[in-house]
């Protein structure tokens, strides 16, 4: 918008096609992940991630599309999520001399909150992937999960592949977006399929540009060597035994990390600022048998400063209003009158 | 369409004239009314009076009687006399089934009931000659006619809240229809240089006809009290008072025809002179204090929606809010501005009366009218319930309904003209739209509250009036759209 | 209209606005009811006088019925029913006498600076009419604004509705002006008997005081 | 590519690559011997490193039984995306073959996903030591990462592109001169460094105690090759930041562009004193500093966001006087 506004088409094209080719990504993988997620809740019954865990050992299909949609959600480079977010970033850095003045804080302020809902959706994903499908089961359902029939499967595969496929040829997906952005703007990013070896351009060749499938085909040629290097030289030998537990010989599946302590660390860094978090810890004094208990309080800032104090404020003017319906009958003639008497006045002046 | 207008006119008798149906019908039911004991056979003659009534008023939409000095039926009136035989046929289907139900109650004696239907049509009668009339003088003692047997209505349950809500309405209404004829006088008296002495000073198509002659600060004065007179009887804001006890008191047919007909009435009768003042040059224009009291009443009933307990007496704050809306139109006035208020005034009509019927039913089966006492309407009577919904959601402006196209129609005209206008506009209709919801479900929704006994209600007239609401939100038909152009254009 | 005429009606509807001010400044019911008796005759006395002025001879009947319903037929009914029904006597007022009658000075030097100027064109003696009759319709709504009684507002509303007439009848050749105080005379009718019948005692406003107390405070 | 592809231009991307593998094991082993000469004690030989990740190539893998495939294919991935990741960076000499399939944006991309996937392996044993540890690693991750972000834009807006190369020339010959938001992106990278790679005041990596350790309770249950594999990961990620911080802030004497062999080892000799200096004042800056409290590492990391912020917003006013 503020490209547009100040008459820069080719900036404001790049940046309405990154919002919508994000827009694409975005019903991808969010629908890869709902896929997920309802496959986990047919398969266990249950939706609290604090009854789930182990699910990759019992549905490990599931657990690997759901792992490409928590990688793409999180902007990882192979992945479409990666792509829409650099082209935002490119957006974002083309021309900084911008007049107005409140753009020139806005922009900046615009790409540091991107980087960090970015950082943060990564941190929801490894939680949210590590406590489902990762560690050891915490509940009889999850235990006895078993895997999803392939019609549900299916669907979730096919969007992994479609991430995959925008992330490594986003060229394609920007081309096809071509038509909208010159009808909204008129001007429209250059051509993408006709650069050699289909990397993205954003604005010129000589300014920046991302291949993702060149990125993609580097990560496989060095996995495979390393592969290759590992297993021709180092020892393929391996051994199962118990998992280094520190000396407490405690198997009991509630030692593991949950969602709740998981997000511990991330909400007391930003929760104080944000919901006004506060935690209680009540420790007993030594001695004293009962369980330490550590209470954590949460407000919705949004709630409480906005929608509270506007209804609080329509009811006290309903309740000062209201006083009208209870008057006698002399004074609501009184208003009649006034009202005469005020036109009257008002005429008389007025002529 | 005009195939058929011509096989109806050949069937008529040549003598039949449908202005005098609309007036000489009621007035002669009323006699009989006034006469038959029995409920059930008075229920029928009140039905079949409102229907032929309605029939006249259609005869009259194709084939238009010439008007003369006492009555006139032109585009601007037939638009109210329509609505108005309408709605009082659908009230009459629907007063059948309530009065039957009070009758078994007791709350309503055998003599009531001859009362009731007497006053019923002579109220029809009233408001048809004040809409046809074509004298001021005339459109006076009709207005003042109708309000006195529409007090008489009100304080039929002789409760003491009752009584006291008719002699508050009979009081406030007095002294509106005093102002209100002071301001007839000055009329007459700005005419009878210009038109001459007599009669003729008093009829209205000569009054226009040499509007521009008139001495416009003589009208100013006389619009005045005219916008205080008929306004109070219009219920805006700061006359208000009668309106909601009126609607909360009176049996619900009554407060459907209040709210749906007799404010129409006064509001076209404010409307004959706001059209008699625009034609003037030199007086001033009557559009900003329109606007001002339609915005006043508007945020004012907004307000006062919140903080309702009485179901009925909700809906009439609805009903000021929705007049206050309607006369904001007709302030802003030019072509879109007066169709998008002769709409809206239609739809709201339709709506509310929709409303009263639905209410009407559920009180009578909840035996309250107190919102803390009923609850869960939707699951103890479905279809009462969800016609409730429908007609709330109808009336707070929601799209699918014709409401919405007109709510929606002003907004446009008055960003077009003054945008701090508009916002102002926008925040009242916002308002009343979270009164209405918030109310809605707490009655609506939750668990089931209060008697939840079958109920034989009489469901026809409610739905018959929320379709047309809902087909003119999605379609207006073409002829329609000229034909209130034609009139926004005769309103100038 | 030579000036006799004039003099005289211009005379009759000055005492009518005198008499407006009189009862702004009765403190007791029944001396209320003699000078509303009064403000009707001389009322009836200016339509007969206009009457025989612009010759039109159906101002008789208004006249008539202002002097047989007004003057004399509701005043008794009322003085009747104040002393069968023991209503309070005592007129309360919401805002001292003093200061109800400067209002009322007020609002007839409003009434007089709005309508004099507009009516320039017409003949001297309508001017005068309306402006006065003006002034008695804002005196007749103050005094239903000012007092706490239930009579004395009824009173406030007819001599409101005798402004009203002397303005019917000072517009020169005004139609329907019988018809107009029949109609009138009905609305009255109902209000006295509305009175009887409801029993209005105390508080003009509400219809007993019993009434007061369960309805306010937010029942409704 | 601008040229043709000759076999000369792609042995010289290859040699980068390996270069940069060769050289990460012994930039570590510098750093562990300066930090020991500080604690007046002789310490490892240098390529004692080498030595480890040979022991550890051969020794048996001891996998835990709840261990999914997830955890054994990590640390494949995780050393192929670091590789790819310090490949692309400049070391000796800008405009390489690859340099225009990624940009800083990608480099920052590519480390998040290595993060990512070392994050998952820690849970997936399911103990409470790969819970702490990747709990605490995504919480800095949170506020690295918008802090990487700023100091791109803001070296971006500096040099007018996020391609590496072009940075590097455009500092190395632009009239770019002693600029305050370039100081502040310094600082903020360093801090940045000092996180992402374990460094003492956010993390000890040579501790084991459970409460204090994140980087290395999430590599906890790896042993054997996945172990050395992780550790060699480790080693490229820290030459990356330094080859990093190297060309964008001291580019002198890399190579520029096509320039002649004779240019190659000179900017190779400038490299590698350039990492040898880094190498020294890390383990200089380890010994003279103590290590943080967890939850007073977002202050810090933080501090480096505002510097990342701050330099950003200088850029935007300055440019606009």
């Amino acid at each position: 918008m503020a490209y547009w506004a100040n008459g820069l088409p080719a900036g404001a094209a790049l940046a309405l096609t990154a919002a919508l080719f994000h827009v694409f990504n975005h019903s991808v993988f969010k629908s890869l992940l709902f896929f997920g997620s309802g496959a986990v809740l047919t398969a266990t019954g249950e939706r609290d991630m604090e009854h789930l865990g182990g699910l990759i050992h019992r549905m490990p299909k599931t657990a690997f599309a759901f792992l490409v949609g928590c990688a793409a959600i999180s902007a990882l480079p192979p992945l479409n999520g990666f792509v829409s977010e650099w082209l935002t970033f490119q957006a974002i850095v083309l021309n900084p001399d911008l007049p107005q003045w409140g753009l020139k804080i806005a922009i900046p302020a615009d790409g540091a909150l991107l980087a960090l809902s970015a950082a943060l959706a990564a941190a929801c994903f490894v939680k949210a992937f590590g406590v489902c499908f990762l560690g050891r089961p915490r509940s009889t359902q999850a235990a006895s999960a078993r895997e999803v029939d392939y019609f549900s499967l299916a669907p979730m595969f096919i969007l992994a592949a479609i991430c995959l496929l925008a992330g490594v040829l986003p060229g394609v997906v920007v081309d096809s977006l071509e038509p909208v952005t010159t009808s909204i703007l008129g001007g429209r990013m250059p051509t993408q399929l006709g650069d050699r070896w289909l990397s993205l351009v954003p604005m010129s060749a000589g300014r920046s540009s991302y291949n993702g499938l060149l990125v993609f085909l580097f990560i496989t040629a060095s996995t495979l060597i390393v592969v290759f290097l590992v297993h021709r030289f180092a020892s393929n030998a391996i051994r199962r035994s118990a998992a280094w537990d520190c000396g407490f010989p405690d198997p009991r599946p509630e030692t593991q990390y949950t969602a709740e302590s998981f997000a511990q660390p991330i909400r007391r860094v930003f929760g104080s600022v944000v919901f006004r978090t506060r935690e209680v810890v009540d420790m007993p004094l030594p001695g004293d048998m009962r369980p330490a208990r550590i209470t954590r309080f949460a407000r919705d800032v949004a709630w409480d400063g906005l929608y509270i104090p506007v209804a609080a404020a329509v009811g006290a003017m309903a309740d000062w209003m209201n006083v009208l319906q209870f008057l006698t009958i002399r004074q609501y003639l009184a208003f009649v009158f006034i009202a005469l008497v005020a036109l009257l006045t008002a005429l008389a002046l007025w002529q | 369409m005009n195939l058929m207008a011509e096989a109806i006119l050949a069937a008529l008798p040549s003598w039949f004239d449908p202005l005098l149906g609309i007036l000489l019908i009621p007035l002669g039911a009323a006699a009989i009314l006034a006469l038959l004991p029995g409920y059930r056979v008075s229920a029928g003659v009140n039905i079949a009076a409102s229907l032929i009534s309605l029939a006249c008023a259609a005869t009259m939409l194709i084939a238009r009687p010439q008007s003369h000095a006492f009555l006139i039926v032109d585009d601007f009136n037939i638009v109210f006399i329509l609505l108005n035989t309408f709605i009082a046929f659908t009230t009459s289907v629907f007063s059948a089934s309530y009065i039957a139900h009070e009758l078994e109650t007791g709350r309503l004696t055998a003599w009531h009931l001859r009362f009731y239907h007497a006053m019923f049509q002579l109220m029809m009668f009233g408001m048809n000659l004040a809409l046809a009339a074509n004298n001021i003088g005339l459109m006076w003692v009709a207005v003042e006619l109708a309000t006195l047997t529409t007090v008489l209505m009100v304080g039929i349950y002789r409760t003491h809240e009752a009584l006291e809500a008719a002699w508050k309405y009979f009081i406030l209404g007095s002294v509106g229809i005093a102002l209100a004829l002071f301001g007839t006088i000055l009329v007459y008296l700005a005419a009878r240089p210009v038109v001459g002495e007599g009669l003729d000073a008093m009829v209205w198509t000569t009054l226009v006809a040499h509007a521009n002659g008139l001495d416009p600060s003589l009208l100013n004065i006389a619009f005045v009290f005219l916008l205080l007179g008929y306004g109070t009887k219009v219920g805006l804001a700061p006359l208000h008072a009668w309106l909601p006890d009126a609607h909360a008191e009176s049996p619900t047919p009554i407060s459907a025809v209040l709210s749906g007909l007799l404010l129409n009435v006064a509001l076209y009768a404010l409307l004959r002179f706001k059209i008699l003042l625009a034609a003037n040059s030199a007086a001033i224009a009557p559009g900003p204090l329109l606007i001002g009291l339609g915005l006043l009443s508007l945020i004012f009933a907004g307000f006062m929606l919140y903080r309702r307990r009485d179901i009925k007496r909700m809906f009439a704050y609805s009903s000021i809010e929705h007049m206050g809306i309607i006369v904001f139109a007709f302030g802003m006035a030019g072509p879109l501005g007066n169709l998008a208020g002769l709409l809206q005034m239609t739809m709201h009509s339709l709506t509310k009366s929709a409303i009263f019927f639905t209410v009407g039913h559920i009180s009578q089966v909840k035996g309250t009218q107190r919102m803390a006492d009923m609850g869960g309407l939707t699951t103890s009577h479905p279809f009462l319930g969800w016609l409730l919904v429908a007609g709330v959601a109808a009336i707070a402006g929601l799209p699918p309904f014709g409401v919405f196209t007109s709510e929606f129609l002003i907004v446009t005209t008055t960003f077009a003209r003054a945008p701090w206008l508009a916002v102002l506009f926008v925040f009242g209709l916002l308002l009343a739209f979270g009164a209405l919801l918030l109310r809605l479900t707490d009655v609506a929704f939750g668990e089931v509250k209060g008697p939840a006994g079958p109920v034989s209600a009489s469901y026809l007239p409610a739905v018959a009036h929320l379709t047309l609401v809902l087909a003119a939100g999605i379609w207006l038909p073409p002829r329609l759209v000229a034909w209130f152009e034609h009139v926004a254009a005769m309103l100038g | 209209m030579n000036g006799i005429a004039f003099d005289i009606s211009h005379m009759l509807a000055g005492f009518l606005v005198l008499l407006s001010f009189l009862m702004l400044y009765q403190v007791r019911l029944l001396p209320l009811l003699n000078v509303l008796a009064a403000h009707a005759f001389v009322l009836a006395m200016s339509v007969a006088w206009q009457a025989h002025t612009q010759d039109a001879p159906h101002l008789y009947i208004t006249a008539a019925i202002a002097l047989g319903f007004k003057a004399i037929l509701v005043p008794m009914v009322l003085r009747r029913m104040v002393v069968r029904m023991g209503i309070h006597r005592e007129i309360e007022t919401v805002v001292g006498i003093g200061l109800t009658m400067l209002a009322g000075m007020a609002l007839v030097a409003l009434s007089l600076e709005v309508m004099l100027p507009l009516t320039a064109k017409a003949e001297p003696v309508v001017r005068e009419d309306i402006a006065l009759a003006l002034s008695v319709v804002l005196i007749g709504l103050l005094m239903m604004v000012t007092r706490r009684n239930a009579v004395s507002q009824v009173v406030g509303f007819m001599s409101l509705e005798n402004g009203i007439n002397l303005a019917a009848t000072g517009a020169r050749g005004m139609p329907l002006v019988v018809e107009i105080s029949v109609a009138f005379s009905v609305l009255i009718a109902f209000i006295v008997i509305g009175i009887f019948l409801f029993r209005i005692r105390e508080q003009f406003d509400t219809v007993d005081v019993g009434v007061l107390d369960t309805f306010r405070g937010g029942l409704r | 590519m601008n040229e043709p592809a000759s076999l000369w231009l792609l042995l010289v991307q290859f040699a980068q690559m390996s270069l940069v593998i060769c050289l990460a094991p012994l930039l570590t082993g510098l750093v562990r011997k300066v930090k020991a000469r500080l604690q007046r004690r002789r310490g490892p030989p240098l390529l004692q490193p080498y030595r480890d990740l040979r022991r550890l190539m051969l020794k048996q893998v001891v996998l835990a039984e709840n261990a999914s495939w997830l955890f054994r294919v990590v640390p494949y991935l995780m050393l192929s995306i670091t590789w790819v990741a310090a490949a692309l960076v400049p070391t000796f000499a800008t405009g390489l073959m690859f340099n225009w399939t990624g940009d800083l944006i990608a480099i920052a991309g590519l480390l998040g996903a290595a993060r990512f996937a070392q994050a998952l392996a820690a849970l997936d044993i399911g103990t409470s030591f790969g819970g702490i540890g990747s709990s605490r690693e995504v919480m800095f991750a949170s506020l690295a990462e918008p802090a990487t972000m700023m100091i791109i834009l803001c070296v971006a807006l500096v040099a007018g592109s996020t391609q590496l190369s072009t940075i590097a020339d455009h500092m190395a010959n632009g009239a770019v001169g002693l600029r305050v938001s370039l100081a502040l992106a310094l600082i903020a990278l360093i801090i940045v460094a000092l996180a992402e790679n374990a460094r003492i005041p956010v993390d000890n990596p040579a501790t084991h105690l459970e409460l204090t350790m994140v980087h290395e309770a999430m590599v906890l249950e790896y042993s054997g090759r996945h172990l050395a594999m992780i550790d060699l990961a480790a080693f490229l990620k820290l030459l990356l930041y330094l080859s990093l911080i190297g060309c964008i802030f001291f580019p002198f004497g890399i190579a520029q562009a096509g320039a002649g062999p004779e240019y190659y080892l000179i900017g190779l000799a400038f490299y590698v004193m350039k990492l040898m200096l880094g190498g020294v004042l890390l383990g200089v800056f380890e010994m003279s500093i103590a290590k943080l409290r967890v939850f007073r590492v977002p202050n810090f990391l933080g501090a480096g966001f505002m510097l990342g912020l701050l330099g950003v917003l200088l850029l935007y006013v300055s440019r606009g006087m």
